[in-house]
């Protein structure tokens, strides 16, 4: 037995915050004066977020008619974390020399890659970690391994100009980049690219890959993606995934 | 202040003089040379404000003609000032017909070339006058109601929607904030031609355009009156509009103007020739008018590493300065920038910092240098962010700086919510307050570890700088100096924008702003 | 009409980070290791909180099998504050004279008060804010009132022996005090004196007040107490609701 | 570290000199008075364990028969010893047999004294021995792990449930926490007791049972050991039973205890007499087992205002050393206390703050200085607490201070939750790494503001103890000197357990920690 209050496997999971007693923070702005109303409007919306014993332990004023509070409160409810652990969860990255030979034996040509920060976006050191030999946390980009021909297109680059850009040189991926999220900006911009990527028919053949501080794995699959990279990234982590996507692809289609 | 750093005067001057060799040089390569941008920035000197129905500006329309019909080396005030004496329209008449094809403007007769640059003189000294007057009252209104000791805090708002911008702003300043400065859409910097009209659509960032500087001038104004204390308004000279903004700013009564020479070049991919030349006019008018500017050294420490490239922002302070006082900028206009950008696992990083901070405060006694906070390193973590701008606010009234922008502690995650500035503001508030007297009370160890760093990064700058003189700033930019950024001078955007001057060029407006500027902040 | 994007009045309020937008922030630790399965148990926590389009924008282990998330997402409901807004709302506080006024006009007698922080709770600073002549933030304490006969009574006091002490002197109020709050120690303990004022048959004629940094009005009357008081109280706060308490009481059952 | 702050030394030397006629003044007053909790640590330290079925101690069961019969006066020492001498039964059966009332301990008829002596005093000697022995094994795990450089970070658990401290602590030692100190319950300070056995609920802390620092001792041994750096572990020896928890900390390897002279008087209302003669014996004990003991001078920081009481915090720290030492405790093994406690709000209290804080790092540097962190001002916005916590961390590491308690954000509102440590720790190890040499690099301005002021919070300590040496410490505390709390001789809790000693008083242990202490850390 487990004396501290930490759940077993299987019983589900909720926060724990001294113990297992479901203690989250929340905390939001409203636009309402500063005033006993505001705390209780909180403590109303704590309320309908499922929380118990909500407290507002700060409210300040922001500026007349907004108030800012600080509430904690216990959600109480378990989520079944076993579900939610899936396979193909957490990938086993290959280091530069594994990928490089991983391609050689497995493709035999260079992996053709693209990739630009796009629409109006001029972020590129991300995309410069990902692709330019100088790499990333000590890591050397794309351009330093044999497996990949690497087109970086740099920064502020329409998306119409990476598809025509992909097709020139036949590329096999297609990486990019999106920094800029406010008003949900990289959401259309990277929709954008994946309606004239398929508008080209070339969907089924370019690995389409997007990365940034605020891109998830799941929201790049969302938009149609087959993979979104975040914060900690590494270029072998990009590079494990081209190589493995592009065998596999070949792999599947070389028998059709 | 007295220097704590015990710095070699000598190198001093010999920074400086380098810098003036690079200047001169530049400015002799830009010297022939005019913008679609400068041009335009004529017109609206002259009073040409407003768009046609699909928002393109007046200004750009009669350019865009005068450029066409291949005219623009002469300037556009020529043909313009011939325009009015021609046909007795007013200018906005006049731009209109150019707008719906009703007045060819190149092709109209040519009168006497003096009658032409008189009239044009004359409505540019007119409107000089105008703009002076203006801000003379702007200048009362600041005295009267007074401002903030520094370190002035400056504060972004971003959200887009300039009436929004409204609302962030009042917080900003019921927190102590010093100085509103709203940033741009990520999509401007490439426009060439300013927005008309309010906007509410943006991203990171809300339109400069005429009407929402007035919109939001208008709303600190007031909150300045009700509280007794004047509260600053600033935008950005950059991208391809660099003194277009500059003139609207003028016009709308800005306080401040981020306003730096390579930013566009090496972070927007805008030509050098253009943003040089660009660069001039807007820090001209900026310098005329009373304007402060603000140098961008910062943005090198957010691609290259902040205890490497520590001599090459030295260098670029001193390059900064002298192209802006070259361009007519007096010194305590010029606020020169710096950051606080080592990574925050850096053993005695703090130290470092204190040592680069005290650096810039000792070698531009007479400018008002502004110190810009952590964001590169910043991540998800807003206690993390919160801690190192304790430290930056720390620095900032350790060393006396003049200006500061404020660090938020969504800094690595998205521009400020509302609630963020004010957090962010309560941290400068209680370091500012509480280590208040800190700069005369501290001293550095002689020949310790802060001093020594500091004269080794200044004779790291004066290497540059004389390299640089060297081989000139183009060639320089194009080997990455600044930033780790490299771009050359046949690459980059607005190039098509660029002009020749023939003989016969006429600008009245650089003539008129070559007198003693009549505002000073 | 108002161009920002602030709900006009009547049409309900939600969390305003930008514009109008919903935003929150949330934060908690789960007892699950540093992984993407801890983030997305962290999502689904998000999502069963009713917020939209929530991401994580920090993860970080805190010691193995444990995880601290930051979520931002959008509460997209609207809570109307209007039915919130309610007439006792925020009480207009008479100052010092204007207490002693009142209360030698309406009562006629010294208000006799005992307090103490209560149990094993030795935080004394809030209830000698109240009640000892130095007062607080620049006010007298109750001590100073003429209005007011103040038995303090220290801390770690007993329920037992407030209410004995009550007894003794006649109190017409008894206030105390409680800042430990972990494990819901305040909550015990409150409860307690309320129960044995009502075992004593004290009840009716005895206001009864609690204050405290995580004390709030409503917990207060849930609890079984008049009124509760949290942080920014100012003695005179105190000495209002007394004396207008009293005077009512008086008022209502002198007729009887 | 070279001394900064020009001080007078001829002032020092004059405190000293009042803190040890103050000093030896209760030493004399409470030299015939012994206390049930001293005479309960007697058995315990012979080895009695363990409580009944309804959890009363076995030594409390034994000495309150002893006191009862009236014969405490000559020590329970002398009971038990001839107990054991007539009965011929273990020293636990003997106190069973006390419980069940099978053994009348005071009706037995009396042995030869110095027999009863040479048994207890034998039985005394040979416990020490083991438990020095133990300890030099510690000693040498701590030594051969090693542990960080100071300041050595300081981080309470308080979750009530000893196996949830576990997982905290593991959560600090992760983060680079290197003492762990588990806050006792809020009840139980005035308890006249050790409760026994591993608990589970507690409120604003966990309760101090032998089983509980066993617990947290071989859980944060098997960290240390696992990942190669030692981490210590701390407790409290306060309220009614400060010598009891000091030998069961020696007991189970606590390398720390807090061991103030006066906090129980001043904050729990004990009685004078009872604690002074309380923390006497707790302390030699420490001092003899090379336990370091903190002082807690931080808390009249809590209840006094911070700046006027600054005088009336060092006065204390002279005589807590003081009477430290003149229980046996070397200065090696004394942190004297400070806190970072002036409003946020009050303008150049950072100022105050470093010139206070290299005030007790000059003053006491042969000790441990211990700095606490701010509480009293902080409130619910863990962001405001941060940033003060972000200057604390930096004047920690500016002045040398030995020993930090870590602040947590959430400190306003609430015992830290189990990701607030860690933020907390991650804010102090960036700022200990990015100042790591800050103290070696920045001086004082002479005749500057830092200095003038420790020089006067100096001399006001001379002052005030100069009278306290006058008026005796009963009644400087009567006055409310410390804390501006008054507290009086005839009043406080546990009065009743102060028993007046006998002619033929017998005290093993008092004699045997007399020699040369055996272990020092
Ligand atoms: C550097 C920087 C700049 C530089 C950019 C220089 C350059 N050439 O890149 C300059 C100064 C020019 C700049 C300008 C602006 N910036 Co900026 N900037 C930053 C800053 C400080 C650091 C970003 C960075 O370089 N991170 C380091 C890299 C390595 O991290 P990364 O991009 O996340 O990349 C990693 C992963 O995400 C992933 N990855 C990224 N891309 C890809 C792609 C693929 C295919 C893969 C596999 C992986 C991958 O791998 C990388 C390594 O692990 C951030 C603040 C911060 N701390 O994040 C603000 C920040 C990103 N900027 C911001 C803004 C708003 C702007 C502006 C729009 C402001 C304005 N209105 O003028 C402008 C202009 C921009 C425009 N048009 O886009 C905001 C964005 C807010 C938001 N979420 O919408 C931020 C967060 C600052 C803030 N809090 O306001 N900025
Ligand atoms: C001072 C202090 C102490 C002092 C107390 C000295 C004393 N004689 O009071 C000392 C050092 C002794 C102490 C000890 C402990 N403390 Co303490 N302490 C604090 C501290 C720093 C400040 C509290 C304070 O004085 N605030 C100032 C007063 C004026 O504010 P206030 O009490 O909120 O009062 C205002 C209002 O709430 C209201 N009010 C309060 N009472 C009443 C009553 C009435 C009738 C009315 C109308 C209004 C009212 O009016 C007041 C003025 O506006 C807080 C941290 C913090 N910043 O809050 C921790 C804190 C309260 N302590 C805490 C803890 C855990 C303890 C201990 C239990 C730790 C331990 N295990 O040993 C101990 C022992 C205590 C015990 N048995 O109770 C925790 C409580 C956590 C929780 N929520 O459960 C805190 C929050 C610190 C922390 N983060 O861990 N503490
Ligand atoms: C020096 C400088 N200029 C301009 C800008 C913003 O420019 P733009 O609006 O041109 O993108 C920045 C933004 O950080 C800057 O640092
Ligand atoms: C000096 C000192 N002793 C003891 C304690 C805790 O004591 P107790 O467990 O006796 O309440 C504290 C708590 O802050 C303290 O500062």
């Amino acid at each position: 037995m487990n004396p501290s209050s930490t759940p077993e496997a299987g019983e589900g999971v909720r926060p724990y915050a001294d113990r297992d007693d479901g203690i989250v923070q929340v905390s939001f702005t409203l636009p309402v004066r500063d005033s006993r109303a505001a705390r209780i409007t909180g403590l109303e919306i704590a309320g309908q977020m499922g929380l118990s014993r909500a407290e507002v332990v700060h409210s300040q004023p922001v500026t007349a008619g907004y108030t800012y509070l600080i509430l904690y409160g216990s959600f109480d409810r378990r989520v079944d974390v076993d579900s939610i652990r899936r396979d193909d969860f957490d990938m086993d990255y290959m280091d530069h020399d594994e990928v490089d030979a991983f391609a050689a034996s497995r493709i035999g040509r260079p992996v053709v890659v693209v990739g630009a920060s796009t629409g109006s976006d001029t972020h590129s050191v991300g995309i410069d970690a990902m692709l330019n030999l100088k790499g990333y946390d000590g890591h050397h980009g794309l351009e330093a391994y044999e497996a990949f021909s690497v087109h970086n297109l740099g920064s502020q680059v329409p998306n119409a100009k990476v598809v025509a850009d992909a097709i020139a040189v036949g590329a096999d991926a297609i990486v990019v980049s999106q920094t800029v999220t406010q008003q949900d900006l990289h959401i259309h911009n990277l929709t954008e690219l994946v309606e004239m990527v398929e508008a080209e028919g070339l969907r089924r053949r370019t690995v389409l890959v997007c990365g940034g501080p605020r891109i998830s794995d799941e929201l790049a699959k969302e938009l149609g993606f087959d993979a979104g990279f975040s914060k900690g990234t590494l270029p072998n982590h990009l590079a494990t995934f081209l190589v493995s996507s592009v065998a596999q692809r070949s792999a599947t289609s070389s028998p059709a | 202040m007295t220097p704590k750093l015990d710095l070699d005067e000598g190198i001093v001057l010999a920074c400086r003089a380098a810098a003036e060799q690079i200047s001169a040089d530049v400015m002799a390569r830009i010297d022939d040379k005019t913008t679609v941008s400068v041009e335009r920035t004529i017109l609206r000197v002259l009073g040409l404000e407003g768009a046609d129905e699909e928002g393109v500006p007046l200004a750009n329309t009669v350019v865009d003609e005068v450029l066409t019909e291949g005219g623009l080396g002469r300037g556009v005030a020529f043909w313009v000032g011939n325009g009015l004496l021609q046909t007795d329209m007013s200018l906005e008449s006049l731009a209109k017909g150019v707008a719906d094809g009703s007045v060819e403007l190149c092709a109209l007769p040519v009168a006497d070339e003096q009658a032409v640059h008189d009239v044009v003189e004359r409505g540019c000294r007119e409107r000089i006058e105008e703009l002076s007057a203006a801000l003379s009252k702007r200048r009362e209104m600041r005295e009267r109601l007074g401002e903030s000791t520094q370190p002035l805090s400056y504060v972004l708002t971003a959200t887009g929607n300039v009436y929004e911008d409204v609302v962030h702003a009042r917080a900003v300043a019921d927190y102590g904030g010093d100085i509103v400065a709203v940033i741009r859409s990520t999509a401007q910097s490439l426009l060439d031609y300013v927005p008309d009209g309010p906007t509410t659509e943006g991203f990171g960032g809300t339109f400069a355009t005429q009407e929402n500087f007035r919109i939001m001038r208008r709303a600190i104004d007031e909150w300045s009156e009700e509280n007794g204390r004047y509260v600053r308004l600033s935008s950005f000279c950059s991208g391809l509009c660099m003194p277009e903004i500059a003139q609207m700013g003028v016009a709308e009564g800005l306080d401040n103007m981020v306003n730096d020479a390579l930013y566009g070049i090496l972070y927007r991919d805008i030509n050098m020739i253009r943003t040089l030349v660009d660069q001039r006019l807007s820090r001209a008018i900026n310098g005329y008018f009373g304007i402060v500017i603000n140098t961008g050294e910062d943005n090198y420490l957010r691609t290259a590493d902040a205890i490497r490239a520590a001599p090459s922002v030295v260098a670029s302070q001193f390059i900064n300065f002298q192209l802006a006082s070259d361009s007519g900028v007096p010194p305590e206009q010029i606020a020169v920038g710096n950051a606080f950008e080592i990574h925050p696992d850096v053993p005695n990083g703090f130290l470092l910092e204190l040592s680069h901070a005290q650096l810039t405060r000792e070698l531009f006694p007479h400018c008002q240098v502004k110190y810009m906070p952590p964001t590169r390193h910043m991540n998800g973590n807003p206690l993390r962010t919160h801690a190192c701008d304790t430290l930056f606010n720390l620095i900032t009234i350790a060393t006396g700086q003049s200006i500061q922008t404020i660090g938020v502690p969504t800094e690595g995650i998205f521009t400020p919510h509302i609630h963020d500035r004010v957090l962010a503001l309560e941290n400068v508030s209680y370091v500012t307050t509480a280590a208040a007297g800190l700069a005369d009370e501290i001293e550095f160890r002689t020949g310790g570890f802060i001093q020594q760093r500091a004269q080794e990064v200044l004779k790291g700058a004066l290497q540059i700088l004389e390299e640089v003189a060297e081989e000139g700033l183009f060639g320089a930019i194009g080997e990455g100096r600044f930033g780790d950024v490299s771009r050359h001078e046949s690459d980059g955007r607005g190039a098509e924008g660029i002009v020749s001057k023939a003989d016969d060029y006429f600008n009245p407006l650089v003539e008129a702003l070559g007198r003693e500027p009549l505002v000073h902040s």
